[in-house]
């Protein structure tokens, strides 16, 4: 009566213990691709992203870890609602994004999506909190996307929606410390 | 006069600030005190999940640690991404205690697991309940319907007491405001969320298809709680109607803010000049 | 004085080779109680059987251990011979020095000592053996059917063929179930009822056969071949006796508005009624709930158009009783309610239907007379979209298993569908298409390459409905890794197959075992798939699984076989280990009562001549114990002991391994 | 295919002597199946034949050991396919306990084991046979262990 823990590779292995789902589990029914808003945009589905994680061999993470599906979760969490083995694709992606980052591999199409990302963590570990002018400036710099949007700005300053001067918090060290400890890599 | 912790969030001050106003003002006619949080800080947003699963953690984490050693029962969380990110970090906490050890680590704090954090819904259930029905004077006599988005419709454990696929959790409010809420397709879907700045074309596709939903239930406006959908829905919705994929414009208002004109509140009060659609029109005494 | 014979067999080279058997013999005739041993090449040989009778008779032999090949390949053998020359069998032992010794050991010294020790085993137990006689039990040769289905009618008109008697028992106004609900059938589309009604007609002409419809099991006693079953005949309000089925009493009542559940709701039905034309007893019930007569005591316009006065609104339930001897439950299955689905409507859309309802818009008999319109406003739909796989196969909002024929009529559906819909579009969401029957693979290929049907392989993930009605389906093709969103104006669920309502209950009465989804449990996934493990009860049909029409007749018969089998004999007669209590010693602690699997173990009070209650002790009921020796194990007192494996036996085997 | 310790052993070495308590339909039929493809294990294990293991008396067990075993096994059939629907059950459950009794009395999981083998499974149970026997020459006779017991 052994109970033997079934093989893992170790993209399996890393799914399982940070988003706690077995992608063995997986059977490929593709309900969280039907239901997923962003599938359309998707170079791979969510259920062929889960069949490449399943599958975990070099070629699979070239194209999975390549992907811009990782960059397009909009974390709406439909997936894991009606997911019929209470699987969380969402989740996964959240991993093999993230796996994506360290290992730098952004895909031209993301670019836009982690410089956003980026500027507003920047914002957030300088003041404490997210603030949108900076952030806008961040993300204009870093994405070299300069006049989508130019007449927004503007807009969002006559509705009085843009702080002209950011709260930074007194725990902003604090804040900092927390930033430096996760880039060190204190996995939860 | 009861008080409340409150976690208004980033977008609060800044975007979303209307929700912000509404709410105030609508504890404010509640006679409930909303305490804000000393010094909270971000709590993440989708930023911090989609790069750094221990940053996602840690930064709800502090907010509850905050919350706790200040002596805050329960929290108001109205936009509905930080309600999601909050009450999703005490989720994964509970359920994982070393999670929780290394987490009061990493953060420096102390965190008992006490705490709870309401949504906008629950928040204005509770009014209800408490006598702001009574205080409701201005029938509003419109036609609404109730979009809950992703993060007040779904999240195991999360949005609790309500269908994720059918949730229910604003119709009762908007009775109570005197409007006749219609059912329609899309009160759960996505509006494309974070992707407003970084990925536009989704959002549009995705907010005119609610949109277009909202105007084919035959609907006045649409009620939402979440900050991220409303300038979705509201700002962005400019540029749909530029381009003509919308035939017209169609009111966006904040749940509070319905109910806030409901109680009678001036729409400048809560914040409705500050829409990119305009919305006055939608109460007499408005401009 | 104990006086055994042992008898060492070689087996030819296959003992001899590995075992030195005159040393085992020679061993054994020194072991206490032995009297006589000897080996021999082939002891299953005729010579070798003869030579054991003589020494039975000529030594007086009180018992015998045959050292040879396993019990399960000789021991009925040895013993038959045994009881040929007067030794009651059960006095005879096998020691296994075939399969467990000399073919598992090559090293001869250590292989002959292993003999040595069981043949010494069992000598010990000899030397304790009791006679034991056979238990006989008397049968009643009739048969109870429990479900009017094919399944049932099936078994029933089996038994009856077979010359015994049968008593089905239907819950229902009718015999038929499902299939006479059916429009065609898989993988042949011949009309079902055509094939079922004559097999209706026939279980209700049948001289073997008693009907009991809109009846129901009320409660059981007794064991295999004597069970005594109570049934409840419902109030019909119509005295079969008197009416004809002339259906003047349906044509005039009033309520013409009660949903059929044999259309799906589709049809609707009267308050007095039949349920489909062709039903069998073709004779009306007066639906209580909804009879205005029987509910607020006005109207009464039946009994007044009948021309028999047959109508009796004083008509009451009865309690029969009836004695079995032997049950088949055939109870069926209902389909799994979609309405735990939010995200495909949670049951409010009146155009997303279950597969009954498809086959009763495609039934030529059915309310449209065989024509495919949409429930909400009667218009041909021009798409259709069936989803497989619906509450089957979702561990997280329906069941964890496959109900296996959703894929055939799913197929037919579609097929049907594009037959009556020359210009529709029949689109098939499934996960898997599992095909395999006589002729299932060619027919689904036929589905998709003669009939057009299209196939997409995912799951839907939403069902919106517009104001127009249109049902906007957005699914998956997982094979090209894209959603695909269609337009739909109907919807077909495959719906999963679950028990039948009640069938937990039936299950407990007759003490019957079933799986966390409620569906019976056969005694032996492989090897008796159609007994229980309560003995004389069987299993046909779907009760037990998701079973189509093929398997489920198949599996009737089979049942219909055990049962006729039982009835072979006047008496049963079964190996005689079971339990027996020492009622002297039970201190009624019913650690055994609570043990038993078979409930075999029972209170019984022992009454002085007075017939009072002297003390409870615990009973053993021969019909029920299967002899697995649980409750002897569990007695404290050590009151409950097992023939055939008493612990005086096994404590001396233990010591004669010393 | 094991081969293990079916060579001769020394006539000092120490030599198991191995008691299992097995049910008539499935580990007795699985020991069969092993005889009848011939594979060969360790000849030290003697089998007692029970119709189930719900039969099987914890005093069997110390009986057994009583009687010079220095070992005990217990087999019947898998979860589920119990002939007597669930008479392995109730075995399993007492056994859990009965095996916190025995250790009380010296008696250790070296000494005691469960498993299930059904008739389909002869290599199982081989494999088993040898597996326990190699145990148990590990943990060594069971009297030197337990001096005070009656020899």
């Amino acid at each position: 009566m052994n109970m033997s823990e079934p093989k893992e590779h170790p993209v399996a292995k890393a799914v399982r213990e940070t988003a706690g789902v077995v992608l063995a589990e997986c059977y490929q029914c593709g309900k969280c691709t039907a239901g997923c808003p962003m599938a359309r945009y998707m170079d791979l589905s969510p259920n062929q992203v889960m069949r490449l994680a399943q599958a975990g061999d070099a070629a699979a993470l070239e194209r999975l870890l390549g992907s811009e599906a990782l960059w397009y979760c909009a974390g709406c969490l439909t997936c894991a609602q009606r997911c019929p083995r209470q699987l969380d694709p969402a989740a996964v992606m959240d991993v093999l994004r993230e796996m994506a980052h360290r290992q730098g591999k952004i895909p031209a199409a993301a670019r836009k999506i982690l410089a956003f990302h980026k500027a507003f963590l920047a914002t957030v570990e300088w003041g404490g909190r997210m603030a949108e002018i900076p952030l806008v400036m961040r993300y204009k710099m870093n994405s070299l996307d300069l006049f989508s949007d130019a007449l927004l700005g503007p807009a969002m300053l006559a509705k009085r929606k843009l702080p002209l001067l950011p709260h930074r918090i007194r725990g902003r060290g604090e804040v900092r410390r927390i930033f430096e400890k996760c880039r060190k890599g204190t996995r939860p | 006069m009861k008080t409340l912790g409150y976690y208004p969030g980033c977008s609060l001050s800044g975007g979303g600030i209307e929700l912000d106003l509404s709410v105030r003002a609508l504890a404010k006619t509640a006679g409930v005190d909303l305490r804000e949080i000393e010094d909270w800080n971000c709590c993440g947003a989708s930023a911090a999940h989609s790069l750094d699963h221990s940053l996602a953690v840690a930064l709800p984490f502090r907010v509850l640690a905050l919350a706790e050693s200040q002596g805050l029962a329960e929290v108001l969380a109205p936009c509905a991404a930080c309600f999601s990110r909050l009450k999703g970090t005490q989720v994964r906490l509970a359920r994982n205690p070393e999670l929780n050890r290394r987490m009061a680590e990493l953060v420096e704090r102390p965190y008992q697991g006490g705490v709870r954090i309401l949504n906008i819904n629950e928040f204005i259930a509770a009014l209800l309940k408490d006598g702001l029905a009574e205080k409701l004077t201005r029938k509003l006599g419109l036609k609404a319907v109730a979009y809950y988005g992703c993060l007040l419709s779904r999240g195991e454990d999360i949005v609790t007491g309500d269908d994720a696929e059918d949730p229910q959790g604003m119709e009762a409010a908007l009775r109570a405001a005197g409007c006749e809420v219609l059912s329609w397709n899309a009160s759960n879907e996505c509006c494309g969320g974070g992707f407003s700045m970084s990925k536009t074309g989704s959002v549009l596709d995705l907010s005119q298809a609610i949109l277009d939903e909202a105007r084919a239930a035959g609907a006045d406006l649409v009620v939402t709680g979440c900050p991220m959908c409303h300038s979705n829905l509201d700002m962005r919705q400019l540029e749909l109607v530029k381009r003509r994929r919308v035939p017209g414009a169609l009111p966006i208002l904040y749940l509070s803010e319905l109910l806030g004109l409901a109680a009678g509140l001036e729409p400048g009060a809560l914040g409705l000049d500050r829409h990119f659609i305009e919305s006055r029109q939608l109460v007499r005494g408005g401009a | 004085m104990a006086r055994i014979g042992v008898f060492i067999c070689h087996c030819g080279e296959n003992i001899g080779r590995t075992v030195d058997c005159p040393a085992v013999a020679a061993a054994a005739a020194r072991m206490p109680g032995v009297v006589h041993s000897v080996d021999y090449k082939y002891m299953c040989s005729d010579p070798g059987q003869q030579m054991i009778k003589k020494a039975i008779v000529e030594k007086k032999l009180t018992g015998v251990v045959v050292g040879a090949c396993s019990p399960r390949m000789h021991e009925r053998t040895f013993r038959a011979a045994a009881a040929e020359a007067g030794l009651n069998p059960f006095l005879l032992e096998m020691a296994n020095l075939r399969e467990h010794c000399s073919w598992v050991h090559s090293d001869q010294a250590a292989a002959t000592q292993k003999a040595i020790d069981l043949v010494r085993v069992m000598v010990a137990k000899a030397r304790r053996d009791r006679a034991l006689r056979p238990i006989r039990v008397p049968v009643e040769p009739t048969a109870l059917v429990v479900g009017g289905g094919i399944a049932g009618i099936q078994a029933a008109l089996d038994i009856a063929a077979g010359g015994k008697k049968v008593v089905l028992v239907e819950r229902g106004p009718s015999i038929g179930g499902h299939m006479a609900r059916l429009s065609e059938t898989f993988p042949t589309l011949d009309c079902s009822q055509c094939i079922l009604t004559p097999r209706m007609v026939e279980a209700a002409s049948h001289p073997n056969i008693t009907l009991m419809t809109y009846s129901e099991v009320e409660s059981v006693e007794g064991f295999v071949g004597n069970f005594t079953v109570t049934v409840r005949r419902k109030a019909r309000y119509v005295d079969p006796a008197k009416c004809t089925g002339c259906g003047d009493c349906f044509n005039k009542c009033p309520l013409k508005k009660i949903p059929n559940e044999f259309d799906a709701g589709l049809g609707m039905r009267r308050a007095i009624y039949v349920p489909f034309p062709q039903a069998v007893p073709n004779k009306p019930v007066i639906d209580a709930a909804h009879c205005t007569m029987l509910q607020k005591g006005k109207c009464g316009l039946c009994a007044k158009v009948c021309p028999r006065g047959a109508i009796d609104y004083k008509d009451q339930d009865r309690l029969e009783k009836i004695k079995v001897g032997a049950v088949v439950l055939a109870t069926g299955f209902q389909l799994w309610d979609h309405a735990a689905y939010g995200e495909y409507g949670g049951g409010r859309y009146q155009d997303v239907i279950d597969g009954f309802a498809f086959e009763r818009l495609a039934s030529a008999s059915g309310p449209t007379g065989g024509r495919i319109k949409r429930p909400s406003d009667g218009v041909e739909p021009k798409t259709v979209v069936f989803l497989s796989c619906c509450g089957s196969r979702d561990d997280k909002a329906g069941k964890k298993y496959c109900s296996k024929i959703c894929c055939m009529y799913t197929a037919k559906h579609a097929m049907l569908y594009r037959h009556k819909v020359h210009d529709g579009r029949a689109v098939v969401f499934y996960m898997d298409v599992r095909a395999a029957g006589k002729g299932y693979e060619e027919f689904v290929r036929r589905a998709i390459e003669a009939d057009g049907a299209e196939y997409v392989r995912g799951r839907v993930s939403r069902i919106t409905r517009r104001k127009d009605g249109t049902l906007v389906v957005r699914g998956a093709d997982t094979l090209a890794g894209r959603p695909v969103t269609i337009e739909a104006d109907l919807v077909v669920l495959a719906d999963a197959v679950v028990p039948r309502s009640g069938s937990e209950k039936l299950a407990q009465l007759f003490g019957v075992g079933y799986d966390q989804d409620g569906f019976y449990s056969e005694a032996h996934p492989k090897l008796r798939p159609v007994e229980t493990a309560a003995a004389g009860v069987f299993l046909a049909g779907a009760c037990q699984a998701p079973k189509d029409i093929p398997e489920s007749v198949s599996q009737a018969s089979a049942s219909a076989a055990k049962v006729l089998g039982l009835f072979a004999k006047p008496e049963l007669e079964r190996e005689p280990i079971i339990a027996r209590v020492n009622r002297t010693t039970c201190a009624h602690c019913r650690a055994c009562i609570s043990a038993c699997p078979y409930g075999a173990t029972r209170d019984f009070d022992v009454l002085d001549r007075a017939g009072k209650v002297l003390r409870t002790v615990a009973e053993v009921n021969e019909g029920l114990c299967q002899g697995c020796g649980t409750c002897a194990a569990v007695c404290r007192s050590h009151s409950v002991d097992l023939d055939g494996f008493t612990g005086e036996q096994i404590h001396a085997e233990l010591s004669a391994l010393l | 295919m094991k081969t293990e310790t079916s060579a001769v052993p020394a006539a000092t070495a120490f030599e198991p002597r191995i008691t299992a308590f097995v049910c008539n339909w499935c580990t007795y039929a699985g020991a069969d199946l092993a005889g009848t493809s011939r594979l060969q294990y360790a000849p030290n294990m003697r089998i007692i034949k029970l119709p189930c293991t719900g039969r099987i008396d914890p005093l069997f067990v110390l009986k057994a050991f009583e009687d010079g075993a220095d070992a005990v096994l217990v087999s019947g059939c898998h979860p589920g396919d119990c002939h007597y629907t669930s008479g392995n059950y109730h075995a399993r459950r007492r056994w859990t306990l009965f095996r916190k009794l025995l250790a009380l009395t010296g008696i250790g999981d070296d000494r005691l084991f469960f498993s299930w083998v059904s008739a389909a499974e002869g290599q199982k149970f081989a494999d088993l046979v040898n597996d326990v026997t190699a145990k148990v020459r590990q943990a060594g006779p069971f009297r030197a262990a337990n001096p005070g017991r009656r020899a």
